[in-house]
């Protein structure tokens, strides 16, 4: 059964990922991000993160991707870029040894087996136990324990986004120069 | 007056300071008159050391007087004292009376000069360098006095300095007696690493310790400094140049003084001479074809002075033999004697130019006899004393010599009969032309067309006090008997048992003597017939008048591989050497060059750069990786 | 039956989030329109996300998805300040693509 | 040992007198060109003054050990002390500095700026002090280094017409070369700790109680080594210098050949071989060898040059080649010579720059070519010149000579092929630099030259200590030689104790 | 009931006062400005965040002294290290923050961009920053790492009128997100290898534990070193440095310049020299040849620019170089190389961007090296002082910039890296022609013709360049404390006591 999942599940990934990266519409690329974010989110679940589903689906494919088109709609720029020419010479070729050695050099200890995950099991918070917890009261558990600090960062972060936002955003005051 | 010996090259140095101070305040002629105070003090005081160093008893002729400490440092100690022995004084002697008699000379001579009070700084300066060369207790203050008259020698070439022969002529003395210099410091180095000393007693008592090759390298590199000073074969091409300072310049320095040093020298490290036999055949060699090569190339020269200069460099050659032949009293004897004849000869020259109004070439001379009444007379005496003719000094100096060289080898003996021969020759080819004969002098070349004059009196005093001497002279070691031998008492001291004695008996000595006069005698024949007779066409071959093309090929060699390869140093230092450095400084530019164009200033790839970067770190740590 | 009898381990997840890693690299060197890129970035974020949450269940322990939570806002800040940036630069610059932004180099 | 025999720590006012000086000079008003002149002499006039009196009270007849020694911590985290002390082999050099920078600047002064330039100057002066007295190799470094802004702005500001690629250049190599000393330096300085647990700069300390490996020793003096060579500057390292020589303005060059290049041979002295004699005596053979080459081949081509500072410039090189091998052939002899050769060449190479430029500063060329006769108008010109010039030749009786005969009957009893060889050298000096005279000064002057101005009252008092330093250091070295030598034998008995040398008897001072 | 088993971490909220107060300035100055923003006068702004980062500072000081008394910890669950590490790069930052603001001050009205946004920006950088020097958790190191990043793309694009600001900001952000995702691989690798992510835990896991299967955790290691070798400009990752430099406004690129490599060099110390310390053997090798890449690249590129700030962008790139010197050598004495050097360098390269900001005039243009010539004649004093800040970067004694190589060669040498001590030394040499080619421009070259814009330094910019150049003399004669304060700033991970 989880195989099932993890196969239909990665086979949508893989294809929005793919997607991302060859429909030369913003546009398309800009849904087949979304449908990459749609299959990760069902991966979580699958792997018990189900908090993190529900937030990968409302904060991502909601709002981010809604963002970009967003944007995209805003500038206009949803014209195709026609992605038989490449400018720049050599980039293709090298980014596909690059992107080919990059992976290849990753695999080589993940697929050596389970047993590269040498990290210690956790003690403290565990993702399930003999409890009935939620996943989200362990997520909040662990988010107001030992990362509220990481989480009182974010907040600030947020508020960079918001006057970088605004700083970006507005229309600079006239150019005497010009 | 022993204790004063120091006063002797002092005084002249007082001379010096003081015109340096005060000579243009001095002026003329009152700077002339002091430098010839000096030195004639120095005379006075050599001769008062002279007479009590001979109220001692003969081994108690040698007094070392220390000044003070000079190069003290670890195993060398080198002080700036005074040796006087018979040897010193003897040279003291004659440097300051001649020197002396010069310098009153000049007085008339450089009358007029504008620099008359700077050419009595030189020649102050170098009496005493030449004093300091004589009287030094030790080689490195025998080499101050070296280099010191050789430097004044060079000041004094160049004393006309806007010209530039004199100036090419000056630089070139110099640097010809450097070579010599380098070897002279060699040869210092070596005695003192051998001996541990550089003073003369020191060295000198041990020479006999010393090993052979040590002695005979010692010895060859001391006599290629004499052959630099002395202007022996192969470094003698200065001196004929060096007749482009004034007159009695030439007189003092590259006839009587200077150039004898080299002979002083030789005689001076006798006992290491002494211990080097073969190092004496070699200078006996030099001195021989010296002398006849340079007799050879007086023989078509045209210019007065240029003569004499070969003809000192043939008579220097002379005392070398003599030195070779282990006949070190022949050589200070005729040292002595040629200073005289050939001083007064310089002098007459002087006179001559002076009277004809610079003129120097022999073919616009003639008949000045009559003229120049005191010159030419005394210049004839000096002919004849150094044609070798009885009883002028010469002929014995030279007779003592030729006796010495048979000893030698009989070949040498030949070489010296045939030079003898060639002297007489030229000699009297230059007094012929200069005295006898038409009067060129009045030719449509010479636009003043002024009259020949005689000289003052301040020029003719020295000329006759010096044509005496070279009359009487040769009294200094007659050698009829062991008494009348003085020079040879008198230097005993120095030279002791090493001191050649010959091996004929009286009947051969005459035998020599009387072939060395007719040789002498031949000369002055011949040369009557070609160039008073004009029986016979003048023998004058270009080569000889170049003497040999030696000079030319030196000039040739310096200018040319020499002055190539300078170059090629220079080119070597210029692009090599500062290449590789601004070569170094335009790689990194290069390198920077080329790596601007990875900075392309796309984004993409930059971000490739950076997932390249990533992939080989990814590498290098998963090869690290414990599998 | 081969199928039923396979289950899935980390090693799946963690080489489906490697390969989503490397198609979001690639796809930033190889696409030109600023906006496009940034979606890379997010794919690249995502697979980081994938194996953080692969690793968390492997190891039985929730931090590995706490992490998810702060690389999500993370990404929205990014995409916020990103999307910014390219509106600012785009409005002096109609259409221009990645490349066409080099006014510097060397 | 303190400085309590002269109640106040004269090392240190000496280093910081200048420094204040150049402060105080930088801080006036530009436009009082009077007053910066003042003050900026005042200055450099009263260290001259103290380093005289330090060479008073300098006390001889001892060991030859560091004397008027002062020590304070400076950086405690380091072990940096300020240690300064002077010894036979600095004390001449630090009377040198002392004397050339008033001279400098009355001699040389510059068209414009003139605040600027003192206060370089100033500066430059400390940082010379600083790397002469220093006992400690951190201070020793900074001062080292440090010389090289206010000399590459004296070049670059006031030099002339390639002086920014002569002062790039000058700067550029001395820091490549001072780029291995520091690492020398810390390598040195750790390696000590390692084997004393002691942090320390100190190099009386290292010196005397360091134990350094034999392959450990060489690699640590060839780091020193390099950085000396280029200062010095040793073949085939030399090309910085005739450029930098030629293009600095006069005082530039006085001060650069005077006593800049001195840090060089003073430093293998200092810190080569004190530091590393093992090392030393292993590298001797290559470092007499390439002064050897540097004397011959400096020489070859000073003559083939056009320009009459250049020529002066390459005849550095020469002279230096002389001080090395001394330094190198390790007999009392040959580096007592060494150190005196330091002193003369200052004193007689930089006279000939300062009377280069006089010749540059009438003319506005120093083309030889360019050049003709000047002795006819300027008689007492080329007199001074000329007697420099025999200086720089080697005649006995003027100092030049002094120094290079030891140098070479020092080095004739251990480098015997190697002296026959440099000994040449003082043919080729007189070689080029009579050649020079004669194309300078003799022969009739052309129009250009016929109206050279003879040489000023202002000058000639500027010329005349030169002159009689090498007139009286030529005739009576011993004062000189008799603190110098002490030094010298204790540091010949420091290589022969740590290393088992000998120098040979002759030069020790007993029998052969 | 879920509320009554859960308990917070205990909060030590002295500890981390230099956050909240960088924290609470930046939202007052946000609060204020957006609220009453006429009511301030000229300089408002810079004051406050002068006053902002002065109480930093000072703060920092007594947390130093709090420190020597009760020792390092670790705060809020061990997220935060507290130690003197930190509390030096809250001092090094805030004191970047300071100058900044004085440098930007003149530089924003000059250039019609007057507003609080940018000062809110740099102090949130600043936290940024100290969270990055303070982060025990990897996860809370990247938080910080982006909080600093983010704000700086902004800064960086701050300009609106210059495409190249916008430009750069472009660049700067596609490229920093881009290491991040990098860096947040390595993260996660690493936590699948040790299981956490807490620093404290890796090193106790690391040290117990002998991993047979070790490639996640090296991956992992490989990652990270791409996303902090990012931050700091490390060569290959350091392409986009001289294009953001350029284009940013000149004093964000000294604040980027100084600040945020503090912080990425914060975070490489921390991680690589403290926490994987068992790796050593396997890290060093890849910083070694980072390092010499960086020295020599930066050097030699420097060389042929003609552009003052890509120069000094390129500069940048080599010093950075000598710091990774530093973090090669992974022993203490390297950490305090590498952090007297960084406190050095945050002075002389704000002090440099300063002068540079001054002289590029209005419209913030004038970077060529002709806009320098004549600036000795023109502006003596200025030039004076910029040379100073030149040479003491090319390392010239008795200034700052010569003790930190010092340091770093020691450092080095210590090790026995001699080889790559005197690639150093002689990069610093091909290095020092690019200060000189300066220097040569203000004081030998004629000053160009056209070029009569005058260059008027206001006092504030004047008071900053002043305090660089006062720190750079006195840490250069007199560097004991320094020496000593960087020396005893060497991180400590605690586990909360």
């Amino acid at each position: 059964m989880d195989v099932v999942v993890f196969v239909v599940a990665a086979a949508i990934v893989l294809v929005g990922a793919v997607g991302v990266v060859l429909r030369g519409n913003p546009v398309h690329a800009a849904l087949s991000l979304v449908m990459t974010l749609f299959g990760v989110a069902v991966l979580f679940v699958a792997e018990d993160a189900h908090f993190l589903a529900a937030v990968q689906v409302i904060v991502y494919a909601g709002a981010i991707v809604v963002l970009f088109l967003f944007v995209i709609m805003l500038l206009g720029v949803d014209r195709s870029e026609d992605l038989r020419v490449e400018p720049l010479k050599g980039q293709r070729p090298a980014a596909a040894l690059a992107g080919l050695a990059l992976l290849a050099l990753v695999l080589v200890p993940i697929l050596r087996g389970h047993k590269v995950i040498t990290g210690v099991h956790s003690s403290s918070a565990l993702l399930r136990d003999s409890s009935d917890d939620t996943n989200v009261v362990r997520l909040s558990r662990s988010l107001f324990s030992d990362y509220v600090f990481a989480f009182e960062v974010t907040s600030v972060l947020l508020v960079i986004a918001v006057i970088g936002a605004v700083l970006m955003a507005r229309r600079p005051p006239k150019d005497t120069s010009s | 007056m022993l204790s004063v010996v120091w006063l002797i090259p002092a005084l002249p140095l007082a001379g010096f300071v003081l015109i340096l101070l005060f000579g243009r305040r001095l002026g003329e002629p009152r700077a002339g008159w002091l430098a010839t105070a000096t030195v004639t003090g120095s005379f006075v005081v050599s001769a008062g050391v002279f007479f009590d160093l001979l109220s001692r008893s003969a081994d108690e002729r040698q007094v070392v007087h220390t000044l003070f400490q000079w190069v003290p440092v670890g195993g060398l100690r080198v002080d700036l004292g005074f040796l006087a022995d018979p040897l010193s004084i003897t040279m003291a002697l004659f440097v300051t009376g001649v020197g002396a008699l010069i310098h009153l000379y000049a007085v008339g001579y450089m009358h007029g000069d504008a620099n008359f009070s700077k050419f009595f700084l030189y020649m102050n300066l170098f009496a005493f360098s030449m004093l300091m060369l004589v009287l030094g207790d030790n080689l490195l203050v025998t080499f101050l006095g070296w280099e010191g008259v050789g430097t004044c020698s060079y000041f004094l070439i160049a004393f006309w300095f806007t010209r530039d022969t004199a100036a090419r002529a000056a630089k070139k003395a110099f640097v010809t007696n450097r070579v010599g210099d380098w070897g002279f410091m060699i040869a210092m180095f070596l005695t003192w690493s051998a001996v541990g000393s550089l003073n003369y007693v020191d060295v000198l008592g041990k020479a006999d310790s010393l090993s052979h090759s040590t002695a005979t390298a010692i010895a060859l590199l001391l006599f290629l400094g004499a052959c630099g000073k002395s202007a022996q074969l192969p470094l003698y091409v200065w001196l004929p140049d060096a007749m482009e300072g004034p007159t009695p310049v030439s007189a003092l320095i590259h006839a009587a003084t200077m150039v004898t040093a080299g002979v002083y020298l030789m005689c001076r490290v006798n006992p290491i001479l002494a211990e080097a036999k073969g190092a004496l055949t070699v200078i006996a060699i030099v001195g021989a074809v010296t002398a006849l090569f340079a007799a050879t190339c007086a023989v078509a020269q045209n210019d007065i002075k240029r003569v004499l200069a070969y003809s000192t460099i043939s008579q220097l050659g002379y005392m070398f033999l003599a030195v070779g032949s282990g006949a070190y009293v022949a050589a200070v004897f005729h040292m002595v004697t040629h200073a005289f004849f050939k001083a007064l000869m310089f002098l007459g020259a002087g006179s001559v130019i002076h009277g004809t109004h610079d003129e120097q070439d022999m073919r616009r001379m003639g008949a000045l006899r009559k003229l120049m009444p005191v010159t030419a007379v005394t210049f004839i005496i000096g002919w004849l004393a150094i044609a070798g003719v009885p009883p002028f000094a010469g002929f014995w100096s030279k007779d003592e010599i030729l006796l010495h060289a048979w000893d030698k080898s009989p070949a040498l003996w030949a070489i010296g009969l045939v030079t003898a021969l060639l002297t007489a020759y030229y000699m009297s080819r230059q007094v012929f032309m200069v005295f006898y004969g038409d009067a060129r002098w009045g030719d449509e070349n010479r636009p003043h067309g002024e009259k020949p004059h005689e000289s003052p009196w301040i020029m003719l005093t020295p000329l006759v006090v010096l044509a005496g001497l070279s009359i009487v002279g040769g009294g200094l070691n007659l050698p009829f008997t062991s008494s009348t031998k003085l020079l040879d008492r008198w230097l005993e001291p120095v030279f002791g048992d090493r001191l050649a004695v010959s091996s004929f008996g009286p009947g051969g000595k005459w035998a020599l003597a009387i072939l060395a006069t007719l040789a002498g005698l031949a000369g002055i024949a011949v040369a009557y017939a070609v160039y008073l007779r004009k029986r016979v066409k003048a023998f004058e071959p270009e080569i000889l008048a170049r003497a040999w093309g030696v000079d030319d090929a030196y000039s040739a060699f310096v200018g040319g591989p020499g002055r190539r390869s300078f170059l090629a140093v220079e080119w070597f230092d210029r692009t090599i050497i500062d290449g590789a450095v601004n070569g170094a400084g335009a790689i990194a530019k290069g390198a920077g060059t080329g790596l601007r164009r990875l900075q392309t200033g796309y984004v993409r790839n930059y971000a490739l750069g950076i997932a390249v970067g990533a992939v080989a770190l990814l590498a290098w740590f998963i090869s690290r990786g414990a599998w | 039956m081969m199928v039923a009898a396979l289950h899935t381990t980390a090693s799946w997840y963690l080489a489906l989030g490697a390969v989503l890693f490397t198609i979001g690299t690639v796809g930033l060197l190889v696409r030109r329109n600023p906006l496009v890129m940034l979606m890379c970035v997010e794919l690249m974020l995502n697979a980081v996300n994938l194996t953080f949450v692969a690793l968390a269940r492997h190891l039985n322990d929730v931090s590995g998805q706490t992490v998810v939570f702060f690389v999500l806002v993370v990404a929205a800040a990014e995409v916020v300040v990103g999307l910014g940036i390219i509106v600012a630069i785009l409005r002096r610059k109609p259409g221009a693509t990645a490349d066409d932004i080099a006014l510097m180099k060397g | 040992m303190d400085h309590s025999t002269l109640g106040f720590p004269i090392l240190t006012v000496l280093v910081l007198l200048p420094a204040a000086g150049a402060l105080v000079v930088a801080l006036l008003p530009s436009a009082r060109a009077d007053l910066v002149r003042l003050i900026g002499v005042m200055f450099s006039v009263t260290a001259g003054a103290l380093s005289v009196w330090l060479l008073g009270a300098y006390a001889t007849g001892g060991d030859g050990g560091f004397q008027f020694v002062s020590k304070h911590l400076w950086i405690g985290a380091l072990g940096v002390s300020w240690h300064l002390g002077v010894d036979g082999i600095s004390l001449f050099l630090v009377v040198l500095s002392g004397i050339l920078f008033p001279i400098a600047l009355l001699g040389a002064r510059p068209h414009q700026d003139e605040k600027a330039f003192t206060a370089w100057l100033l500066l430059l002066e400390a940082g010379i002090m600083g790397s002469f007295l220093s006992l400690d190799l951190f201070v020793f470094f900074v001062f080292f280094e440090i010389v090289l802004v206010p000399m590459y702005f004296l070049i670059g500001g006031w030099g002339y017409d390639k002086r920014v690629y002569a002062a790039v250049k000058f700067f550029l190599f001395t820091m490549a070369g001072s780029a291995f000393m520091l690492v020398g330096v810390l390598a040195t300085v750790l390696l000590y700790r390692a084997h004393s647990g002691i942090l320390t700069f100190d190099l009386v300390e290292i010196a005397t109680k360091g134990d350094f490996a034999t392959s450990t020793g060489r690699w640590l003096f060839l780091s020193f080594a390099v950085a000396f060579a280029v200062k010095v500057p040793l073949f085939p390292l030399h090309t910085w210098l005739p450029d930098a020589h030629t293009e600095a303005p006069t005082a530039g060059s006085v001060i650069l050949a005077g006593v800049m290049l001195k840090l060089g041979t003073y430093g293998f002295l200092r810190f080569g071989l004190y530091l590393f004699p093992e090392a030393a005596r292993w590298f001797a053979p290559t470092l007499v060898t390439l002064g050897v080459i540097g004397i011959v081949y400096g020489a070859i081509c000073a003559a083939m040059q056009h320009d009459l500072k250049r020529l002066v410039a390459y005849s550095s090189v020469a002279h230096l080649g002389f001080i090395v091998m001394g330094t190198f052939a390790m007999t009392t002899q040959s580096m007592s010579g060494g150190v005196l050769q330091m002193i003369n060449h200052g004193v007689t190479t930089g006279g000939l720059f300062l009377i280069v430029g006089m010749i540059s500063e009438r003319r506005h060329t120093r083309e030889i070519s360019q050049l003709k006769g000047i002795q006819k108008p300027a008689p007492i010109f080329a007199a001074c010149f000329m007697v420099l010039a025999l200086s720089s030749i080697g005649v006995p009786g003027l100092n030049g000579f002094v120094g290079e005969f030891l140098v070479l009957i020092g080095s004739f009893v251990t480098y015997r092929w190697w002296t026959v060889v440099a000994a040449t050298g003082v043919i080729l000096a007189a070689l080029y630099l009579l050649w020079a005279y004669q194309r300078v000064f003799h022969g009739e002057p052309d129009e250009a030259n016929a109206h050279f101005p003879e040489m000023t009252w202002s000058e000639g008092l500027v010329m005349l200590p030169l002159v009689g330093l090498i007139v009286f250091s030529g005739v009576f070295p011993k004062p000189m030689l008799d603190r110098i030598q002490p030094s010298v034998k204790q540091l010949i008995a420091h290589v022969e104790e740590k290393t088992g040398y000998h120098q040979p008897e002759v030069a020790a001072g007993g029998n052969p | 009931m879920i509320l009554g088993v859960f308990k917070g971490p205990a909060i030590q909220w002295w500890a981390l006062t230099p956050i909240l107060v960088l924290l609470g300035g930046a939202l007052v100055l946000m609060v204020g400005a957006v609220l009453r923003p006429k009511l301030f006068p000229r300089g408002a702004y810079a004051a406050f965040t002068c006053l902002i980062a002065l109480a930093t500072v000072t703060l920092g000081f007594f947390l130093w002294h709090d420190i020597g008394e009760h020792g390092a910890r670790s705060l809020l669950g061990g997220a935060l290290g507290f130690d003197r590490f930190s509390v030096f790069f809250t001092i090094a930052i805030a004191s970047a923050v300071f100058l900044t603001a004085l440098v930007a001050d003149d530089y924003l009205r000059r250039e019609d961009l007057d507003g609080c946004e940018v000062y809110a920006l740099l102090l949130l950088t600043a936290v940024g920053g100290i969270v990055m020097a303070s982060a025990n958790d990897l996860i809370v190191l990247f938080l910080g790492l982006e909080t600093l990043s983010i704000a700086l793309y902004i800064l960086a694009g701050s300009h609106a009128r210059r495409l190249q600001s916008r430009e750069s900001a472009l660049k700067y952000f596609v490229l920093g997100g881009f290491s991040s995702a990098f860096f947040l691989y390595g993260v996660a690798l690493t936590y699948g290898a040790t299981g956490t992510t807490n620093l404290v835990k890796i090193q106790d896991f690391l040290q117990a534990n002998v991993l047979l299967e070790n490639g996640l955790l090296l991956a992992g290691l490989a990652l990270m070193l791409v996303g902090l070798g990012f931050k700091v400009a490390a060569v290959p990752f350091h392409t986009w440095s001289p294009d953001v430099y350029e284009g940013a406004p000149s004093p964000v690129t000294g604040f980027m310049a100084s600040a945020a490599k503090a912080a990425g060099f914060a975070g490489l110390l921390r991680v690589f020299v403290v926490c994987f310390a068992t790796y050593a053997s396997d890290w060093r090798p890849a910083v070694f040849v980072l390092a010499v890449l960086t020295l020599v690249v930066g050097a030699v590129l420097a060389v042929v620019q003609t552009n003052v700030k890509r120069m000094l962008a390129y500069s940048s790139i080599s010093h950075a170089g000598f710091i990774l010197v530093a973090v090669q050598a992974a022993s203490p004495e390297g950490t305090a190389a590498a952090l007297f050097y960084l406190l050095a360098y945050t002075f002389l390269v704000v002090g440099t961007f300063a002068v540079v900001t001054l002289v590029a005039r209005r419209g913030d243009a004038a970077y060529s090296l002709d806009d320098f010539r004549g600036l000795g004649r023109r502006r003596p004093v200025l030039a004076l002082v910029f040379a100073l800040l030149l040479l003491s970067q090319a390392g010239v004694p008795l200034t700052s910039g010569f003790l930190a190589k010092f340091e770093v060669i020691s450092a080095a040498v210590d090790r026995q890296s001699y080889a790559l001590a005197i690639i150093a030394m002689l990069s610093a040499v091909i290095a020092a022609y690019l200060y000189l080619r300066i220097t040569v421009s203000m004081f030998l070259a004629d000053p160009a013709d056209d070029n009569t814009a005058p260059i008027s330094v206001p006092a504030s910019a004047g008071f900053a360049i002043a305090i660089a150049a006062a720190f750079t003399i006195v840490a250069g004669v007199a560097p004991s404390v320094v020496l000593d304060a960087a020396r005893h700033a060497v991180p400590i991970l605690t586990a909360t006591p």
